[in-house]
């Protein structure tokens, strides 16, 4: 676990990014791409959602959220498990640099599982008349916020860093775990009484351009997150290596 | 007693402590053999019930590690533990069972038989006939403080570490406990101890060690 | 490890069955000392319970309607509140310090402890819902399929919950911390259970739920004395 | 009383409004400290009101029926859990035995107290609830009426809620307690408040229903601190 | 200081101590005016923090009464207390807050206005410099205590009523502190104090009641 273990071998060499030293410089050189490019990603998907795309004959101006929320909902549900794994990783390796990953991964899954919950009754009430329906999906992606909430209130109840880091990493595991039971509990639940009174799926097939200004939306999400991530990364870093610098002065 | 044949080692190597950000002990060196009493000193804050936790594995290091017989106590885990008798600030005193329903679980808890009639004794010993069989929360202060300390007469194990052990103890009780520990010792047990009283001790090893000097 | 401490043991040591036997023990003998532990969980069951007709004008077919899940809401609830008494008190007195120091695994120590704390509050539950499903206008069936669903589902609810309530140590305003953290763990639980009820109630077999409940106790079983295990070392660190 | 000690008072000590003002002020500050404190009230009521559909299906008509005595029901108990937090810490800590000898009347701090509590866990749910409202097709006069009984209503859980949390002050397991002692107090607050909504959504007048629920909180504002002194000197004694 | 010019008289007649159907004191009567420090000494369990506890109001006597200035102190009630200063086992410090925002809280119940530039004079003086901002919870024992104990200096009240004061202090502190008992009695304060460790005081009247004899 420590580097005292003895071992001879040379260490992978990864492992020399995970030190919060190397990473930081690493850091500050990926920022500025990743940021400029998810500004332009995301300006052109917008752009096709808005403007290319065809109006739906269906449902009108109003499906045009889907290149929002589709994206949005993906990656609420692809950052959660990335936090976790970070998490993990972070308890196996006592590595603190994947713990600050998890804390940092966190505000911004949590910030797009607010974004399609949003999107989502907002596209709601014209579609099926109501903000809200008890439908599967939705209640798993409710779920979700409520699993980054305690994650976030944890994390905020403990105020010594590394106990804080250890044990939101144990509850992000759970979690993780927990997710999928959760959502085919969920999917079971709903289907019991009801028929498919409301179904996401049924879209019209969807029109390759839709495909294509939601995956650019995506990977404008994607570059977003990465950016955002990495700069809350280093200033978790720089806060907490003032803090051990100072251990050796006194 | 079973562990007076034995030979036993309790070592710290480079030992650093950091709480709250802040260097407590630096690189931290010693290596207690049987008979010894190991006497932390040093002013309030300056890390003495860190130390003693970090020696009980209950806090893990910043660096540096602490051997018991030579191997990692982390890694000997339960196989260290079943040698250690720790008794810290808080007294481990369920306040809804009486002393003797205490000492019968915390015996347990290191896996030793409880004997009632010795348990008795002890705990009229040590003054507590009447409270036998109250709740604890209807005892002292010191009364409470004794009940923990009982663990010290009925438990058969070489490494003692106590955090501030005579606190609450009256003149009567400190004597006592004084005497339970130079006994200790000369019998081969291993003590690691803080207090902020006076303690001038009788034993085969007495080593002193100021924190924050 | 050296040969020499190995030895040290004394021959007449306790058990492993023995030294769990007592902690099991000893917690229920605390709880039975305060009665109004025991008793606690138990009222606060029925009490929530029925308030919801009060709050809703007593109409008998909007009542059974809620019954499965206004019954398995207030029986998670209720396991919730005693959680966070499962190790809070060990841990303020320093007896928790102590048993993560014993010569047990840790691992098996929690789940006496969990064991104690369902035996406490989980199991009475599955004895009173059936008397407050009649209230409720339940019939025969449902209330049978109600305590059986409730035999497996609060043990799941102790063991889950174990994880809150050791994440939680130490933290002021526990209370509401664990319910946020825990409430969201708890739902393929509910989903379940509930829905083995209101299976029942519309005339389909309650087995799939029940199975699936099954399913979810023997993976909480596995997996939460664990990370309740190594919660509680965080916490003492 | 002798003219000797009165006279001792230095000239500038502080005003009793200062003295209360700085009470209130250190218990937001503490909650403020920990934000998950303040958070954890209000999630905890949006999470176990959610619970419901889960446990029903989520048939739209059941769940604007069920929505008043839920959202009600889970006021209160969000109001409840808190309510061990309102004196304990103090007390654990000796602060409580300090204001039992200061030098303003018991009776005007207990007060204080109270209002830090109802500002930390009852306010935000007069906020929150309609937006759960909306969840359960509650339409806009029932969420108005819902807010409005809410304000009031929950002002009066903290005031009754107080004499609960200072009976059960230094008892083990107190959560639970609690719930037992007071939860039969919070049962016309309940009746008027669910009322005032049920009312509503069958088309009547809810002006009956609040101005009952207004009585009460007035009763309880005379009454509670009172109780709530009392209680506190009996615990410490 | 306020209260120098003024004679003040704590008085107790003919007190009766019972705890859980045990008499601990019975009968008891003294009268300390300006000046004086009542040491009280006994074994542990022998009534000293009841006593303590009976003569701030906390517990009622079973008999007999507590007299300030000669009326009942029940009576004075919050005319009594603002007068006393009680610091008991528990320390009466949030562990969530600052010192200086605790003391800040304790000087406003006893209604004394806070100045910040003292307070924090008399935390460094306590030792206490780098730990102003921290949660008191990231103090240790003895910190914590010093907390607690920093009111004595902020504080112009013509009664002290200190339960083990010395209590995790360290030899330092421990000095420190009784200085300030000696010059507070020397200035015309009564204390009334109990504590296990040896205290010889310079005071003008120093008397020393033992309970349990
Ligand atoms: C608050 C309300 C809503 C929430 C929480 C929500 C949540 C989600 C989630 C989590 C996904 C991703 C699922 C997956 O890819 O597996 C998704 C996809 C989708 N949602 Fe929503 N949604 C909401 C409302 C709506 C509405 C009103 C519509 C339109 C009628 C809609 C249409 C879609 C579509 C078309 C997809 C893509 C489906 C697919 O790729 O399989 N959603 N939504
Ligand atoms: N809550 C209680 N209920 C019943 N009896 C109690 C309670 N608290 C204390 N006692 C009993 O009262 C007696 C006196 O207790 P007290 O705390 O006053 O002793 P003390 O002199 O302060 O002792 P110490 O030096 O240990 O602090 C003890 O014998 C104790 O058993
Ligand atoms: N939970 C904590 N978080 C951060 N820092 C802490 C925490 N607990 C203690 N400390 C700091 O660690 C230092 C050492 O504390 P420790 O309790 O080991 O001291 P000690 O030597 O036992 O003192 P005392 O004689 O007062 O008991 C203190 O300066 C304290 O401020
Ligand atoms: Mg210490
Ligand atoms: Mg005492």
């Amino acid at each position: 676990m420590e580097t005292n273990t003895g071992t001879n071998r040379p260490r992978i060499n990864w492992l020399k990014y995970a030190s919060p030293k190397t990473f930081y410089p690493l850091a500050g050189k990926l920022i500025p791409w990743c940021a400029v490019s998810a500004a332009v990603l995301i300006a052109y998907g917008l752009y096709i959602g808005l403007l290319v795309a065809p109006t739906d004959f269906q449902q009108g101006e109003g499906y045009r959220i889907i290149f929002v929320h589709v994206p949005a909902a993906w990656f609420s549900m692809f950052l959660y498990l990335l936090m976790a794994m970070y998490a993990g990783l972070g308890l196996v390796l006592n590595a603190r640099l994947s713990y600050m990953m998890a804390t940092a991964i966190a505000p911004t899954g949590a910030m797009f599982t607010l974004i399609a919950l949003v999107t989502g009754s907002l596209w709601g009430k014209p579609m099926w008349g109501a903000w809200w329906v008890w439908d599967a999906r939705l209640t798993s992606e409710l779920i979700l916020l409520f699993l980054y909430i305690g994650y976030f209130s944890l994390q905020a109840a403990i105020d010594d860093k590394n106990r804080a880091d250890k044990a939101s990493a144990v509850l992000a595991l759970v979690g993780a775990i927990n997710v999928p039971i959760i959502y085919f509990s969920v999917k079971w639940w709903n289907t019991l009484h009801q028929g498919a009174s409301v179904s996401l799926t049924q879209a019209p097939a969807m029109a390759a351009i839709m495909l294509k200004g939601m995956l650019i939306m995506a990977v404008g999400f994607w570059l977003y997150s990465i950016a955002v991530i990495l700069m809350r990364v280093r200033c978790e870093i720089l806060e907490r290596d003032s803090k051990t610098a100072m251990i050796r002065q006194d | 007693m079973g562990f007076l044949a034995k030979n036993h080692m309790l070592a710290a190597t480079d030992l650093v402590g950091v709480r709250g950000g802040r260097l407590l002990f630096d690189k931290l060196n010693f290596s207690l053999s049987n008979g010894t009493v190991l006497y932390l000193q040093g002013a309030n804050g300056t890390g003495k019930t860190t130390l003693l936790r970090t020696i009980c594995g209950l806090s893990k290091p910043y660096e540096g590690n602490v051997n018991w017989c030579g191997e990692d106590i982390h890694e000997l885990a339960e196989d260290y533990y079943k040698h250690l008798l720790y008794i810290g600030h808080l007294p481990g005193i369920k306040e809804d069972l009486t002393a003797l329903e205490n000492l019968q679980f915390s015996l347990a808890l290191s896996g030793t038989p409880f004997d009632l009639t010795q348990a008795t004794e002890v705990l009229h010993l040590l003054g507590l006939a009447k409270g036998l069989n109250l709740p604890t929360r209807m005892l002292s202060q010191g009364q409470k403080r004794r009940v923990a300390l009982a663990r010290l007469w009925l438990q058969d194990l070489p490494l003692w570490v106590l955090d501030e052990p005579f606190t609450a103890l009256d003149a009567n009780a400190t004597d006592m406990l004084k005497q339970k520990i130079e006994a200790f010792a000369n019998e081969g047990g291993i003590v690691v101890m803080t207090t902020h009283q006076e303690v001038a001790m009788h034993v085969p090893k007495f080593e002193q060690l100021r924190l924050g000097a | 490890m050296t040969e020499n401490s190995q030895e040290v043991k004394p021959a007449k040591a306790l058990s492993t069955f023995s030294v769990l036997y007592r902690i099991l023990a000893r917690d229920i003998q605390v709880a039975l000392r305060r009665q109004s532990d025991v008793a606690a969980v138990f009222f606060f069951f029925i009490i929530a319970a029925s308030l919801f007709p009060l709050g809703s004008g007593a109409d008998p077919k909007l009542l059974s309607a809620m019954a499965p899940s206004v019954l398995w809401v207030m029986a998670l609830l209720s396991c919730m509140l005693s959680l966070s008494r499962m190790f809070s008190s060990d841990y303020a007195d320093g007896t928790l310090e102590q048993m993560m120091i014993s010569n047990q695994p840790v691992v098996l120590i929690v789940l006496m402890k969990i064991l104690a704390h369902w035996i406490l509050s989980g199991l009475p539950l599955v004895f009173v819902a059936p008397l407050i499903g009649l209230q409720f206008n339940l019939g025969g069936a449902e209330l049978q399929i109600l305590a059986a669903s409730l035999l497996m589902g609060t043990l799941a609810l102790s063991l889950i919950g174990s994880i809150g309530a050791a994440l939680t140590l130490g933290i002021r305003g526990t209370g509401v911390l664990i319910a946020i953290l825990v409430l969201p763990l708890y739902i393929p639980v509910l989903v379940f259970g509930a829905g083995a009820v209101n299976a029942v109630s519309i005339g389909m077999s309650p087995n799939g739920a029940l199975s699936l409940l099954g399913a979810v106790l023997s993976m909480a079983l596995v997996f939460a004395p664990l990370a309740s295990a190594a919660a509680l070392k965080i916490a003492l660190e």
